[in-house]
Protein backbone atom coordinates (compact mmCIF):
# COMPACT_ATOMS: atom_id res chain seq x y z
CA UNK A 1 0.00 0.00 0.00
CA UNK A 2 2.26 2.33 1.02
CA UNK A 3 4.65 1.36 -2.17
CA UNK A 4 1.68 2.07 -4.61
CA UNK A 5 0.90 5.59 -2.82
CA UNK A 6 4.53 5.96 -3.19
CA UNK A 7 4.57 5.75 -6.87
CA UNK A 8 1.17 7.43 -6.58
CA UNK A 9 2.64 10.13 -5.34
CA UNK A 10 5.34 10.17 -7.84
CA UNK A 11 3.62 10.11 -10.82
CA UNK A 12 1.59 13.74 -9.80
CA UNK A 13 4.85 15.18 -8.59
CA UNK A 14 6.22 14.36 -12.03
CA UNK A 15 3.44 15.39 -14.34
CA UNK A 16 2.29 18.51 -12.48
CA UNK A 17 3.09 22.03 -13.82
CA UNK A 18 3.79 23.23 -10.15
CA UNK A 19 4.54 22.11 -6.69
CA UNK A 20 2.12 20.08 -5.33
CA UNK A 21 1.07 21.32 -1.44
CA UNK A 22 0.27 17.73 0.85
CA UNK A 23 -3.27 18.93 1.19
CA UNK A 24 -3.60 18.54 -2.55
CA UNK A 25 -1.67 15.62 -2.92
CA UNK A 26 -3.81 13.95 -0.07
CA UNK A 27 -7.47 14.94 -1.88
CA UNK A 28 -5.67 13.87 -5.66
CA UNK A 29 -4.41 10.19 -3.94
CA UNK A 30 -7.56 10.22 -1.40
CA UNK A 31 -5.20 8.74 0.89
CA UNK A 32 -4.54 10.33 4.99
CA UNK A 33 -2.44 13.77 5.00
CA UNK A 34 -0.31 11.46 7.34
CA UNK A 35 0.37 9.16 4.66
CA UNK A 36 1.17 11.06 2.52
CA UNK A 37 3.74 13.08 4.95
CA UNK A 38 4.94 9.52 5.79
CA UNK A 39 5.11 8.75 1.93
CA UNK A 40 7.03 12.13 0.74
CA UNK A 41 9.57 11.48 3.90
CA UNK A 42 10.28 8.02 2.31
CA UNK A 43 10.81 9.40 -1.37
CA UNK A 44 13.03 12.19 -0.07
CA UNK A 45 15.07 9.54 1.49
CA UNK A 46 15.14 7.44 -1.35
CA UNK A 47 16.05 10.24 -3.95
CA UNK A 48 19.05 11.14 -1.84
CA UNK A 49 20.27 7.83 -1.70
CA UNK A 50 19.90 6.68 -5.46
CA UNK A 51 21.38 10.32 -6.14
CA UNK A 52 19.85 10.45 -9.73
CA UNK A 53 19.41 13.14 -11.95
CA UNK A 54 16.80 14.55 -9.85
CA UNK A 55 15.64 15.60 -6.20
CA UNK A 56 12.60 17.11 -4.24
CA UNK A 57 12.26 20.50 -3.28
CA UNK A 58 10.04 21.88 -0.82
CA UNK A 59 9.43 24.93 -2.76
CA UNK A 60 5.88 27.32 -2.41
CA UNK A 61 4.67 25.20 0.28
CA UNK A 62 4.60 21.98 -1.80
CA UNK A 63 6.84 19.97 -3.00
CA UNK A 64 8.62 19.83 -7.02
CA UNK A 65 10.49 17.35 -8.43
CA UNK A 66 13.40 18.87 -9.96
CA UNK A 67 16.91 18.42 -11.50
CA UNK A 68 20.20 18.12 -9.23
CA UNK A 69 21.62 21.31 -9.22
CA UNK A 70 25.38 20.27 -10.03
CA UNK A 71 23.50 19.22 -13.46
CA UNK A 72 22.50 22.73 -14.23
CA UNK A 73 25.36 23.61 -17.01
CA UNK A 74 23.95 20.23 -18.85
CA UNK A 75 20.88 21.05 -19.06
CA UNK A 76 21.35 24.44 -19.97
CA UNK A 77 23.23 23.13 -22.86
CA UNK A 78 20.40 21.38 -23.69
CA UNK A 79 18.00 24.23 -24.01
CA UNK A 80 20.97 25.35 -26.13
CA UNK A 81 20.81 22.97 -28.71
CA UNK A 82 23.30 23.51 -31.71
CA UNK A 83 20.44 23.85 -33.84
CA UNK A 84 21.09 23.68 -37.42
CA UNK A 85 18.04 22.81 -39.07
CA UNK A 86 16.54 25.37 -41.70
CA UNK A 87 13.08 26.83 -41.99
CA UNK A 88 10.31 25.02 -42.82
CA UNK A 89 8.51 25.63 -46.27
CA UNK A 90 5.88 27.18 -44.61
CA UNK A 91 8.12 29.44 -42.31
CA UNK A 92 10.25 30.62 -45.04
CA UNK A 93 6.87 31.66 -46.90
CA UNK A 94 5.60 33.46 -43.84
CA UNK A 95 9.48 35.31 -43.43
CA UNK A 96 9.33 36.27 -47.55
CA UNK A 97 5.81 37.86 -46.63
CA UNK A 98 6.98 39.37 -43.50
CA UNK A 99 10.21 40.83 -45.22
CA UNK A 100 8.16 42.27 -47.99
CA UNK A 101 5.07 43.66 -46.47
CA UNK A 102 5.96 44.81 -42.45
CA UNK A 103 4.58 45.86 -40.82
CA UNK A 104 1.83 43.59 -41.22
CA UNK A 105 -0.59 41.30 -39.09
CA UNK A 106 -1.76 38.09 -39.70
CA UNK A 107 -4.72 38.17 -40.76
CA UNK A 108 -3.13 39.72 -43.73
CA UNK A 109 -0.36 36.82 -43.99
CA UNK A 110 -3.28 34.25 -43.57
CA UNK A 111 -5.14 35.91 -46.85
CA UNK A 112 -2.25 35.92 -49.14
CA UNK A 113 -0.94 32.45 -48.22
CA UNK A 114 -4.00 31.40 -47.84
CA UNK A 115 -3.44 29.02 -44.78
CA UNK A 116 -3.45 29.78 -41.50
CA UNK A 117 0.25 30.65 -40.57
CA UNK A 118 -0.38 30.21 -36.53
CA UNK A 119 3.09 27.80 -35.98
CA UNK A 120 5.05 29.20 -39.17
CA UNK A 121 4.90 32.70 -37.34
CA UNK A 122 5.29 30.92 -34.17
CA UNK A 123 8.66 29.56 -35.12
CA UNK A 124 9.59 32.69 -36.71
CA UNK A 125 8.89 33.83 -33.40
CA UNK A 126 11.02 31.80 -31.43
CA UNK A 127 14.01 31.76 -33.17
CA UNK A 128 13.86 35.98 -32.94
CA UNK A 129 13.79 36.63 -36.60
CA UNK A 130 10.16 38.36 -36.35
CA UNK A 131 8.79 40.43 -33.45
CA UNK A 132 5.53 42.39 -33.17
CA UNK A 133 6.17 45.77 -33.67
CA UNK A 134 3.13 47.96 -32.61
CA UNK A 135 -0.80 47.45 -33.32
CA UNK A 136 -2.87 48.58 -35.79
CA UNK A 137 -5.69 51.28 -35.08
CA UNK A 138 -8.64 48.67 -35.67
CA UNK A 139 -10.97 47.05 -34.05
CA UNK A 140 -9.20 43.89 -32.13
CA UNK A 141 -6.31 46.22 -32.46
CA UNK A 142 -4.51 43.34 -33.99
CA UNK A 143 -0.86 42.75 -33.91
CA UNK A 144 1.67 43.93 -36.39
CA UNK A 145 4.52 41.72 -37.00
CA UNK A 146 8.19 43.30 -38.78
CA UNK A 147 11.52 41.47 -39.12
CA UNK A 148 14.63 41.95 -36.31
CA UNK A 149 18.04 43.35 -36.54
CA UNK A 150 19.13 39.34 -36.20
CA UNK A 151 17.06 38.64 -39.37
CA UNK A 152 19.21 40.81 -40.85
CA UNK A 153 22.39 39.89 -39.44
CA UNK A 154 21.66 36.50 -40.50
CA UNK A 155 20.29 37.27 -44.01
CA UNK A 156 23.78 39.00 -44.20
CA UNK A 157 21.83 42.40 -45.19
CA UNK A 158 22.62 45.64 -43.99
CA UNK A 159 19.30 47.01 -43.92
CA UNK A 160 16.16 46.29 -45.06
CA UNK A 161 16.58 48.48 -48.15
CA UNK A 162 19.26 45.38 -48.97
CA UNK A 163 16.18 42.87 -50.10
CA UNK A 164 16.28 42.48 -53.91
CA UNK A 165 13.12 44.95 -55.43
CA UNK A 166 10.13 42.27 -56.42
CA UNK A 167 8.76 42.25 -59.82
CA UNK A 168 6.93 45.11 -60.35
CA UNK A 169 3.47 43.33 -60.70
CA UNK A 170 3.68 41.64 -57.06
CA UNK A 171 3.96 45.47 -55.54
CA UNK A 172 0.09 45.45 -54.81
CA UNK B 1 -47.35 13.12 -36.48
CA UNK B 2 -43.22 12.74 -37.08
CA UNK B 3 -41.10 9.44 -36.00
CA UNK B 4 -38.26 9.50 -33.96
CA UNK B 5 -35.48 7.44 -36.03
CA UNK B 6 -31.92 7.20 -34.87
CA UNK B 7 -29.64 7.30 -37.63
CA UNK B 8 -26.11 6.56 -37.70
CA UNK B 9 -23.68 9.44 -38.97
CA UNK B 10 -21.59 8.58 -41.33
CA UNK B 11 -18.11 10.52 -42.34
CA UNK B 12 -18.90 10.76 -46.32
CA UNK B 13 -20.56 9.38 -48.76
CA UNK B 14 -18.09 5.75 -48.74
CA UNK B 15 -18.85 5.11 -45.06
CA UNK B 16 -22.32 4.74 -45.90
CA UNK B 17 -22.25 2.91 -49.14
CA UNK B 18 -20.25 0.37 -46.96
CA UNK B 19 -22.07 0.52 -44.04
CA UNK B 20 -25.11 -0.31 -47.01
CA UNK B 21 -23.22 -3.07 -48.69
CA UNK B 22 -22.77 -4.80 -45.45
CA UNK B 23 -26.21 -4.61 -44.04
CA UNK B 24 -26.89 -6.67 -47.13
CA UNK B 25 -24.33 -8.72 -47.45
CA UNK B 26 -23.11 -8.71 -50.86
CA UNK B 27 -20.01 -8.92 -52.35
CA UNK B 28 -18.48 -5.45 -53.24
CA UNK B 29 -17.31 -6.78 -56.79
CA UNK B 30 -20.95 -7.55 -56.76
CA UNK B 31 -23.45 -4.25 -56.23
CA UNK B 32 -26.89 -4.56 -56.58
CA UNK B 33 -26.93 -1.02 -58.02
CA UNK B 34 -30.84 -0.72 -57.89
CA UNK B 35 -31.37 -1.26 -54.43
CA UNK B 36 -28.25 0.09 -53.21
CA UNK B 37 -29.21 3.15 -54.57
CA UNK B 38 -32.67 3.43 -53.52
CA UNK B 39 -31.34 3.06 -49.48
CA UNK B 40 -28.58 5.44 -49.99
CA UNK B 41 -31.44 8.02 -51.24
CA UNK B 42 -33.98 6.95 -48.54
CA UNK B 43 -30.83 7.74 -46.03
CA UNK B 44 -30.43 11.16 -47.49
CA UNK B 45 -34.20 11.71 -48.04
CA UNK B 46 -34.74 11.04 -43.97
CA UNK B 47 -31.38 12.60 -42.51
CA UNK B 48 -31.07 16.34 -42.56
CA UNK B 49 -27.04 16.80 -43.33
CA UNK B 50 -26.52 20.55 -41.71
CA UNK B 51 -23.27 20.60 -43.10
CA UNK B 52 -23.99 22.01 -46.68
CA UNK B 53 -20.62 20.98 -48.08
CA UNK B 54 -20.95 17.64 -46.75
CA UNK B 55 -24.72 17.33 -48.12
CA UNK B 56 -23.02 18.71 -51.60
CA UNK B 57 -20.81 15.97 -51.34
CA UNK B 58 -23.36 12.88 -50.54
CA UNK B 59 -25.39 14.48 -53.24
CA UNK B 60 -22.80 13.90 -55.96
CA UNK B 61 -22.59 10.28 -54.93
CA UNK B 62 -26.09 9.94 -55.14
CA UNK B 63 -26.22 11.54 -58.86
CA UNK B 64 -23.44 8.38 -59.82
CA UNK B 65 -25.51 5.86 -58.45
CA UNK B 66 -28.40 6.94 -60.20
CA UNK B 67 -26.24 7.00 -62.88
CA UNK B 68 -25.10 3.37 -62.55
CA UNK B 69 -28.62 2.19 -61.70
CA UNK B 70 -29.92 3.84 -64.74
CA UNK B 71 -26.90 1.96 -66.93
CA UNK B 72 -27.77 -0.77 -65.04
CA UNK B 73 -31.71 -1.45 -66.03
CA UNK B 74 -30.76 -0.19 -69.58
CA UNK B 75 -30.41 -3.07 -71.79
CA UNK B 76 -26.69 -3.68 -73.18
CA UNK B 77 -26.07 -2.38 -76.32
CA UNK B 78 -24.26 -5.28 -78.39
CA UNK B 79 -20.52 -5.73 -77.62
CA UNK B 80 -18.99 -5.19 -80.56
CA UNK B 81 -16.30 -7.88 -80.31
CA UNK B 82 -13.91 -5.47 -82.04
CA UNK B 83 -14.65 -2.35 -79.55
CA UNK B 84 -12.38 -2.09 -76.67
CA UNK B 85 -14.70 -2.98 -73.63
CA UNK B 86 -14.82 0.39 -71.74
CA UNK B 87 -14.28 0.31 -67.89
CA UNK B 88 -16.83 -0.86 -65.61
CA UNK B 89 -17.93 1.61 -63.79
CA UNK B 90 -19.11 -0.38 -60.78
CA UNK B 91 -15.35 -1.82 -60.92
CA UNK B 92 -14.53 1.65 -60.60
CA UNK B 93 -16.83 2.58 -57.14
CA UNK B 94 -16.30 -0.75 -56.25
CA UNK B 95 -12.00 -0.24 -56.39
CA UNK B 96 -12.90 3.23 -54.57
CA UNK B 97 -14.60 1.89 -51.80
CA UNK B 98 -12.43 -0.48 -51.07
CA UNK B 99 -9.42 1.74 -51.01
CA UNK B 100 -11.51 4.16 -48.47
CA UNK B 101 -12.01 1.36 -46.15
CA UNK B 102 -8.56 0.54 -46.16
CA UNK B 103 -7.99 3.63 -44.53
CA UNK B 104 -11.17 3.79 -42.56
CA UNK B 105 -10.03 0.70 -40.71
CA UNK B 106 -6.18 2.24 -40.26
CA UNK B 107 -7.96 5.51 -38.31
CA UNK B 108 -9.58 3.15 -35.83
CA UNK B 109 -6.43 2.53 -35.27
CA UNK B 110 -4.58 4.94 -35.24
CA UNK B 111 -7.33 6.40 -32.79
CA UNK B 112 -6.56 3.60 -30.29
CA UNK B 113 -2.94 4.92 -30.35
CA UNK B 114 -4.03 8.21 -29.51
CA UNK B 115 -6.21 7.50 -26.16
CA UNK B 116 -3.40 4.38 -25.36
CA UNK B 117 -0.19 7.14 -25.28
CA UNK B 118 -2.46 9.22 -24.30
CA UNK B 119 -2.63 7.67 -20.95
CA UNK B 120 1.33 8.58 -20.63
CA UNK B 121 2.29 11.87 -19.44
CA UNK B 122 5.10 13.72 -20.37
CA UNK B 123 6.59 16.04 -17.51
CA UNK B 124 5.28 19.60 -17.90
CA UNK B 125 6.88 21.96 -15.44
CA UNK B 126 8.00 24.65 -17.35
CA UNK B 127 12.43 24.37 -17.57
CA UNK B 128 13.67 26.86 -16.12
CA UNK B 129 15.81 29.62 -17.92
CA UNK B 130 14.44 27.92 -21.39
CA UNK B 131 15.99 29.59 -23.94
CA UNK B 132 16.58 28.23 -27.44
CA UNK B 133 19.67 29.60 -29.14
CA UNK B 134 19.80 29.05 -32.71
CA UNK B 135 22.64 29.34 -34.32
CA UNK B 136 21.28 29.27 -37.89
CA UNK B 137 17.88 30.64 -37.47
CA UNK B 138 17.46 31.08 -41.32
CA UNK B 139 19.35 27.84 -42.38
CA UNK B 140 20.48 28.06 -45.55
CA UNK B 141 17.70 30.82 -46.88
CA UNK B 142 19.13 33.52 -49.00
CA UNK B 143 17.99 37.60 -49.56
CA UNK B 144 17.30 35.83 -52.88
CA UNK B 145 15.48 32.76 -51.85
CA UNK B 146 13.05 35.28 -49.38
CA UNK B 147 12.44 37.42 -52.43
CA UNK B 148 11.64 34.78 -54.97
CA UNK B 149 9.24 33.05 -52.47
CA UNK B 150 7.56 36.71 -51.73
CA UNK B 151 7.02 37.18 -55.70
CA UNK B 152 5.68 33.70 -56.02
CA UNK B 153 3.16 33.69 -53.10
CA UNK B 154 1.90 36.94 -54.04
CA UNK B 155 1.26 36.11 -57.70
CA UNK B 156 -0.29 33.08 -56.39
CA UNK B 157 -2.53 35.38 -54.38
CA UNK B 158 -3.11 37.87 -57.14
CA UNK B 159 -4.09 34.76 -59.43
CA UNK B 160 -6.89 33.58 -56.81
CA UNK B 161 -8.10 36.84 -56.64
CA UNK B 162 -8.69 36.68 -60.25
CA UNK B 163 -10.21 33.06 -60.25
CA UNK B 164 -12.44 34.48 -57.80
CA UNK B 165 -13.43 37.28 -59.95
CA UNK B 166 -14.29 34.90 -62.95
CA UNK B 167 -16.04 32.86 -61.02
CA UNK B 168 -18.69 35.09 -60.44
CA UNK B 169 -18.82 36.12 -64.45
CA UNK B 170 -18.82 32.63 -65.07
CA UNK B 171 -22.14 31.87 -63.54
CA UNK B 172 -24.09 34.35 -66.07
CA UNK B 173 -26.93 31.61 -67.68
CA UNK B 174 -27.00 32.98 -71.38
CA UNK B 175 -23.14 32.16 -71.32
CA UNK B 176 -24.31 28.57 -69.95
CA UNK B 177 -26.69 27.73 -72.38
CA UNK B 178 -24.57 28.50 -75.49
CA UNK B 179 -21.86 26.30 -73.63
CA UNK B 180 -24.72 23.67 -73.65
CA UNK B 181 -25.65 24.06 -77.26
CA UNK B 182 -22.36 24.01 -78.24
CA UNK B 183 -21.46 20.80 -76.37
CA UNK B 184 -24.83 19.31 -77.95
CA UNK B 185 -24.00 20.55 -81.46
CA UNK B 186 -21.46 17.35 -81.58
CA UNK B 187 -23.66 15.26 -80.29
CA UNK B 188 -26.75 14.22 -78.33
CA UNK B 189 -25.60 13.72 -74.40
CA UNK B 190 -26.80 12.67 -71.05
CA UNK B 191 -28.06 15.37 -68.93
CA UNK B 192 -25.23 13.79 -66.39
CA UNK B 193 -22.42 13.99 -68.84
CA UNK B 194 -23.22 17.66 -68.63
CA UNK B 195 -21.90 18.22 -64.75
CA UNK B 196 -17.92 17.86 -64.52
CA UNK B 197 -16.99 16.40 -61.23
CA UNK B 198 -15.51 18.15 -58.48
CA UNK B 199 -17.20 21.75 -59.74
CA UNK B 200 -19.54 23.52 -57.29
CA UNK B 201 -23.38 22.83 -56.67
CA UNK B 202 -24.10 26.15 -57.98
CA UNK B 203 -22.52 25.37 -61.15
CA UNK B 204 -24.36 22.04 -61.71
CA UNK B 205 -27.61 24.17 -60.75
CA UNK B 206 -26.65 27.04 -63.02
CA UNK B 207 -26.51 23.61 -65.97
CA UNK B 208 -29.57 22.42 -64.99
CA UNK B 209 -31.49 26.01 -65.47
CA UNK B 210 -29.55 26.13 -68.90
CA UNK B 211 -31.05 22.71 -69.80
CA UNK B 212 -34.20 24.25 -68.73
CA UNK B 213 -34.55 27.51 -70.17
CA UNK B 214 -33.30 25.69 -73.41
CA UNK B 215 -36.21 22.86 -73.30
CA UNK B 216 -38.54 25.95 -72.88
CA UNK B 217 -37.36 27.82 -75.96
CA UNK B 218 -37.50 24.13 -78.38
CA UNK B 219 -34.15 24.49 -78.49
CA UNK B 220 -33.31 20.96 -76.54
CA UNK B 221 -35.61 18.32 -76.44
CA UNK B 222 -35.01 16.73 -73.44
CA UNK B 223 -36.48 12.36 -72.84
CA UNK B 224 -36.34 10.28 -69.97
CA UNK B 225 -37.68 6.97 -70.32
CA UNK B 226 -38.89 6.47 -66.61
CA UNK B 227 -37.94 7.82 -63.65
CA UNK B 228 -34.40 7.73 -62.64
CA UNK B 229 -33.94 7.35 -66.08
CA UNK B 230 -31.33 8.57 -67.95
CA UNK B 231 -32.03 11.92 -69.14
CA UNK B 232 -30.81 12.36 -73.22
CA UNK B 233 -30.41 15.39 -74.55
CA UNK B 234 -30.35 16.94 -77.97
CA UNK B 235 -30.72 19.99 -80.19
CA UNK B 236 -34.27 20.90 -80.90
CA UNK B 237 -35.64 21.62 -84.19
CA UNK B 238 -36.27 25.01 -82.88
CA UNK B 239 -33.43 27.78 -83.43
CA UNK B 240 -30.21 27.28 -85.49
CA UNK B 241 -27.69 27.31 -82.23
CA UNK B 242 -25.22 29.88 -81.69
CA UNK B 243 -22.49 27.78 -81.70
CA UNK B 244 -23.48 26.24 -85.09
CA UNK B 245 -23.39 29.03 -87.14
CA UNK B 246 -20.38 30.16 -85.57
CA UNK B 247 -18.76 26.86 -86.55
CA UNK B 248 -19.85 27.02 -89.47
CA UNK B 249 -17.65 30.24 -90.23
CA UNK B 250 -14.59 28.63 -89.42
CA UNK C 1 31.35 6.44 -13.98
CA UNK C 2 28.74 4.74 -15.03
CA UNK C 3 25.96 6.00 -12.18
CA UNK C 4 27.57 9.85 -12.90
CA UNK C 5 26.38 8.96 -16.57
CA UNK C 6 23.41 7.48 -15.67
CA UNK C 7 22.35 10.37 -13.76
CA UNK C 8 23.24 12.90 -16.32
CA UNK C 9 21.00 11.33 -18.57
CA UNK C 10 18.17 10.89 -16.11
CA UNK C 11 18.52 14.53 -15.35
CA UNK C 12 18.73 15.51 -19.34
CA UNK C 13 15.49 13.29 -20.11
CA UNK C 14 13.65 14.92 -16.89
CA UNK C 15 14.49 18.43 -18.07
CA UNK C 16 13.99 17.52 -21.75
CA UNK C 17 10.31 19.11 -23.42
CA UNK C 18 10.80 16.39 -26.20
CA UNK C 19 12.26 13.06 -26.53
CA UNK C 20 15.82 13.17 -26.63
CA UNK C 21 18.20 10.57 -29.39
CA UNK C 22 21.10 8.50 -28.45
CA UNK C 23 23.18 10.77 -30.23
CA UNK C 24 21.66 13.77 -28.42
CA UNK C 25 22.73 12.53 -25.03
CA UNK C 26 25.75 11.39 -26.66
CA UNK C 27 26.53 14.94 -27.61
CA UNK C 28 24.99 16.58 -24.53
CA UNK C 29 27.25 14.36 -21.79
CA UNK C 30 30.44 14.12 -23.90
CA UNK C 31 30.32 10.26 -23.35
CA UNK C 32 30.42 7.57 -26.51
CA UNK C 33 27.32 5.94 -28.24
CA UNK C 34 27.97 3.27 -26.62
CA UNK C 35 28.09 4.29 -23.07
CA UNK C 36 25.07 5.77 -23.64
CA UNK C 37 23.34 3.15 -25.10
CA UNK C 38 24.17 1.03 -22.09
CA UNK C 39 23.84 3.44 -19.21
CA UNK C 40 20.02 3.72 -20.83
CA UNK C 41 19.54 0.14 -21.15
CA UNK C 42 20.74 0.08 -17.32
CA UNK C 43 18.01 3.03 -16.67
CA UNK C 44 15.34 1.25 -18.15
CA UNK C 45 15.88 -1.91 -16.16
CA UNK C 46 16.18 0.37 -12.89
CA UNK C 47 12.60 1.83 -13.57
CA UNK C 48 11.31 -1.13 -14.41
CA UNK C 49 12.35 -2.88 -11.22
CA UNK C 50 11.48 0.04 -8.87
CA UNK C 51 7.93 0.72 -10.51
CA UNK C 52 7.48 4.09 -9.59
CA UNK C 53 5.54 6.79 -10.92
CA UNK C 54 7.24 6.71 -14.26
CA UNK C 55 8.73 4.89 -16.99
CA UNK C 56 11.69 5.13 -19.76
CA UNK C 57 9.67 5.35 -23.16
CA UNK C 58 11.26 4.72 -26.94
CA UNK C 59 9.56 7.90 -28.34
CA UNK C 60 9.89 9.72 -32.03
CA UNK C 61 13.78 8.14 -32.56
CA UNK C 62 14.14 9.11 -28.99
CA UNK C 63 13.92 8.37 -25.20
CA UNK C 64 11.24 10.27 -23.11
CA UNK C 65 10.55 9.89 -19.40
CA UNK C 66 6.51 9.59 -19.03
CA UNK C 67 4.02 8.45 -16.20
CA UNK C 68 2.94 4.74 -16.02
CA UNK C 69 -0.26 4.26 -17.78
CA UNK C 70 -2.16 2.82 -14.42
CA UNK C 71 -2.32 6.92 -13.64
CA UNK C 72 -3.74 8.20 -16.00
CA UNK C 73 -6.77 8.67 -14.21
CA UNK C 74 -5.23 10.51 -11.10
CA UNK C 75 -3.02 12.55 -13.56
CA UNK C 76 -6.14 13.60 -15.58
CA UNK C 77 -7.62 14.81 -12.20
CA UNK C 78 -4.51 16.96 -11.78
CA UNK C 79 -4.82 18.56 -15.37
CA UNK C 80 -7.80 20.45 -15.63
CA UNK C 81 -8.60 19.96 -19.09
CA UNK C 82 -9.04 16.56 -19.21
CA UNK C 83 -9.06 15.34 -22.73
CA UNK C 84 -7.83 17.65 -25.65
CA UNK C 85 -6.76 14.30 -27.79
CA UNK C 86 -10.20 14.02 -28.66
CA UNK C 87 -9.67 14.16 -32.74
CA UNK C 88 -13.16 13.65 -34.93
CA UNK C 89 -13.62 10.73 -36.78
CA UNK C 90 -13.39 13.04 -40.43
CA UNK C 91 -9.76 14.43 -39.01
CA UNK C 92 -9.00 11.04 -37.72
CA UNK C 93 -9.74 9.80 -41.26
CA UNK C 94 -7.83 12.44 -42.68
CA UNK C 95 -4.71 11.41 -40.67
CA UNK C 96 -4.72 7.92 -41.47
CA UNK C 97 -4.44 9.04 -45.28
CA UNK C 98 -1.89 11.41 -44.89
CA UNK C 99 -0.07 9.25 -42.12
CA UNK C 100 0.32 6.53 -44.59
CA UNK C 101 0.41 8.18 -47.83
CA UNK C 102 2.36 10.89 -46.66
CA UNK C 103 3.59 13.75 -48.72
CA UNK C 104 0.08 13.99 -49.94
CA UNK C 105 -1.84 16.62 -51.56
CA UNK C 106 -5.64 17.83 -50.11
CA UNK C 107 -6.84 16.24 -53.71
CA UNK C 108 -6.01 13.03 -53.00
CA UNK C 109 -7.46 13.39 -49.09
CA UNK C 110 -10.69 14.36 -50.55
CA UNK C 111 -10.65 11.68 -54.01
CA UNK C 112 -10.20 9.03 -50.97
CA UNK C 113 -12.60 9.87 -48.51
CA UNK C 114 -15.17 11.05 -50.93
CA UNK C 115 -15.72 14.32 -49.25
CA UNK C 116 -13.98 17.80 -48.54
CA UNK C 117 -11.22 17.69 -46.22
CA UNK C 118 -11.25 21.33 -45.20
CA UNK C 119 -12.15 21.69 -41.87
CA UNK C 120 -10.23 17.90 -40.51
CA UNK C 121 -6.99 19.12 -42.45
CA UNK C 122 -7.46 22.51 -40.43
CA UNK C 123 -8.33 20.96 -37.13
CA UNK C 124 -4.86 18.77 -37.31
CA UNK C 125 -2.48 21.50 -38.72
CA UNK C 126 -3.61 23.74 -35.57
CA UNK C 127 -2.84 20.55 -33.52
CA UNK C 128 0.18 20.10 -34.93
CA UNK C 129 0.23 16.67 -35.64
CA UNK C 130 0.37 17.49 -39.76
CA UNK C 131 2.37 20.41 -41.24
CA UNK C 132 3.07 21.53 -44.69
CA UNK C 133 6.09 19.68 -46.03
CA UNK C 134 6.55 21.23 -49.46
CA UNK C 135 4.60 21.46 -52.81
CA UNK C 136 4.18 19.04 -55.42
CA UNK C 137 5.66 20.19 -58.92
CA UNK C 138 2.51 20.49 -61.03
CA UNK C 139 0.30 23.11 -62.17
CA UNK C 140 -1.08 25.29 -58.95
CA UNK C 141 2.12 23.39 -56.50
CA UNK C 142 -0.53 22.28 -54.68
CA UNK C 143 0.63 22.01 -50.94
CA UNK C 144 2.13 18.47 -49.79
CA UNK C 145 1.06 17.38 -46.31
CA UNK C 146 2.99 15.34 -43.76
CA UNK C 147 3.19 14.02 -40.16
CA UNK C 148 5.13 16.38 -37.44
CA UNK C 149 7.09 14.83 -34.64
CA UNK C 150 4.37 15.74 -32.43
CA UNK C 151 2.51 13.09 -34.55
CA UNK C 152 5.16 10.14 -33.43
CA UNK C 153 4.92 11.33 -30.28
CA UNK C 154 1.41 11.69 -29.23
CA UNK C 155 0.71 8.02 -31.02
CA UNK C 156 3.42 6.62 -28.87
CA UNK C 157 5.82 5.96 -31.62
CA UNK C 158 8.90 5.89 -32.50
CA UNK C 159 9.63 6.23 -35.80
CA UNK C 160 6.56 5.99 -39.09
CA UNK C 161 7.96 2.29 -39.33
CA UNK C 162 5.93 1.57 -35.94
CA UNK C 163 2.69 2.44 -37.48
CA UNK C 164 0.37 -0.31 -38.00
CA UNK C 165 0.32 -2.04 -41.58
CA UNK C 166 -2.52 -0.63 -43.42
CA UNK C 167 -4.86 -3.23 -44.33
CA UNK C 168 -4.51 -5.03 -47.59
CA UNK C 169 -7.24 -4.46 -50.26
CA UNK C 170 -9.07 -7.62 -49.34
CA UNK C 171 -12.87 -8.22 -50.80
CA UNK C 172 -15.48 -7.54 -48.09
Amino acid sequence: MQEELKACIEALLFAAPEPLSEKALAELTGASPKEVEAALRELLGEYQERMGGFLLYPLAGGWQLRTREEFAELIEKLHRPVNTTGLSPAALETLAIIAYKQPVTRAVMERIRGVRVDSALQSLLERGLVEEVGRLDEPGRPILYGTTTKFLVHLGLNSLDDLPPLPEEEVL
Amino acid sequence: MTYQVQLPVYQGPFELLLDLIKREEVSIWDIPIARITDQYLEYLSVVKVLDLHLAADFLVMAATLIQLKARSLLPRPKSDAEEPAEPDPREELALRLLDYRRFYLASLRLGELLVEAGRRFPREAPCPKLQVHYTRPVGSATPELLCRLAADVLAAYRERQEVKELRRISIDLPGRMRAVLSSLAKEPKQFADLLVYGRSRLDYVVTLLAVLELARKGKVKVRQDRPFGVIELSLGSGDEPDARRTEGLH
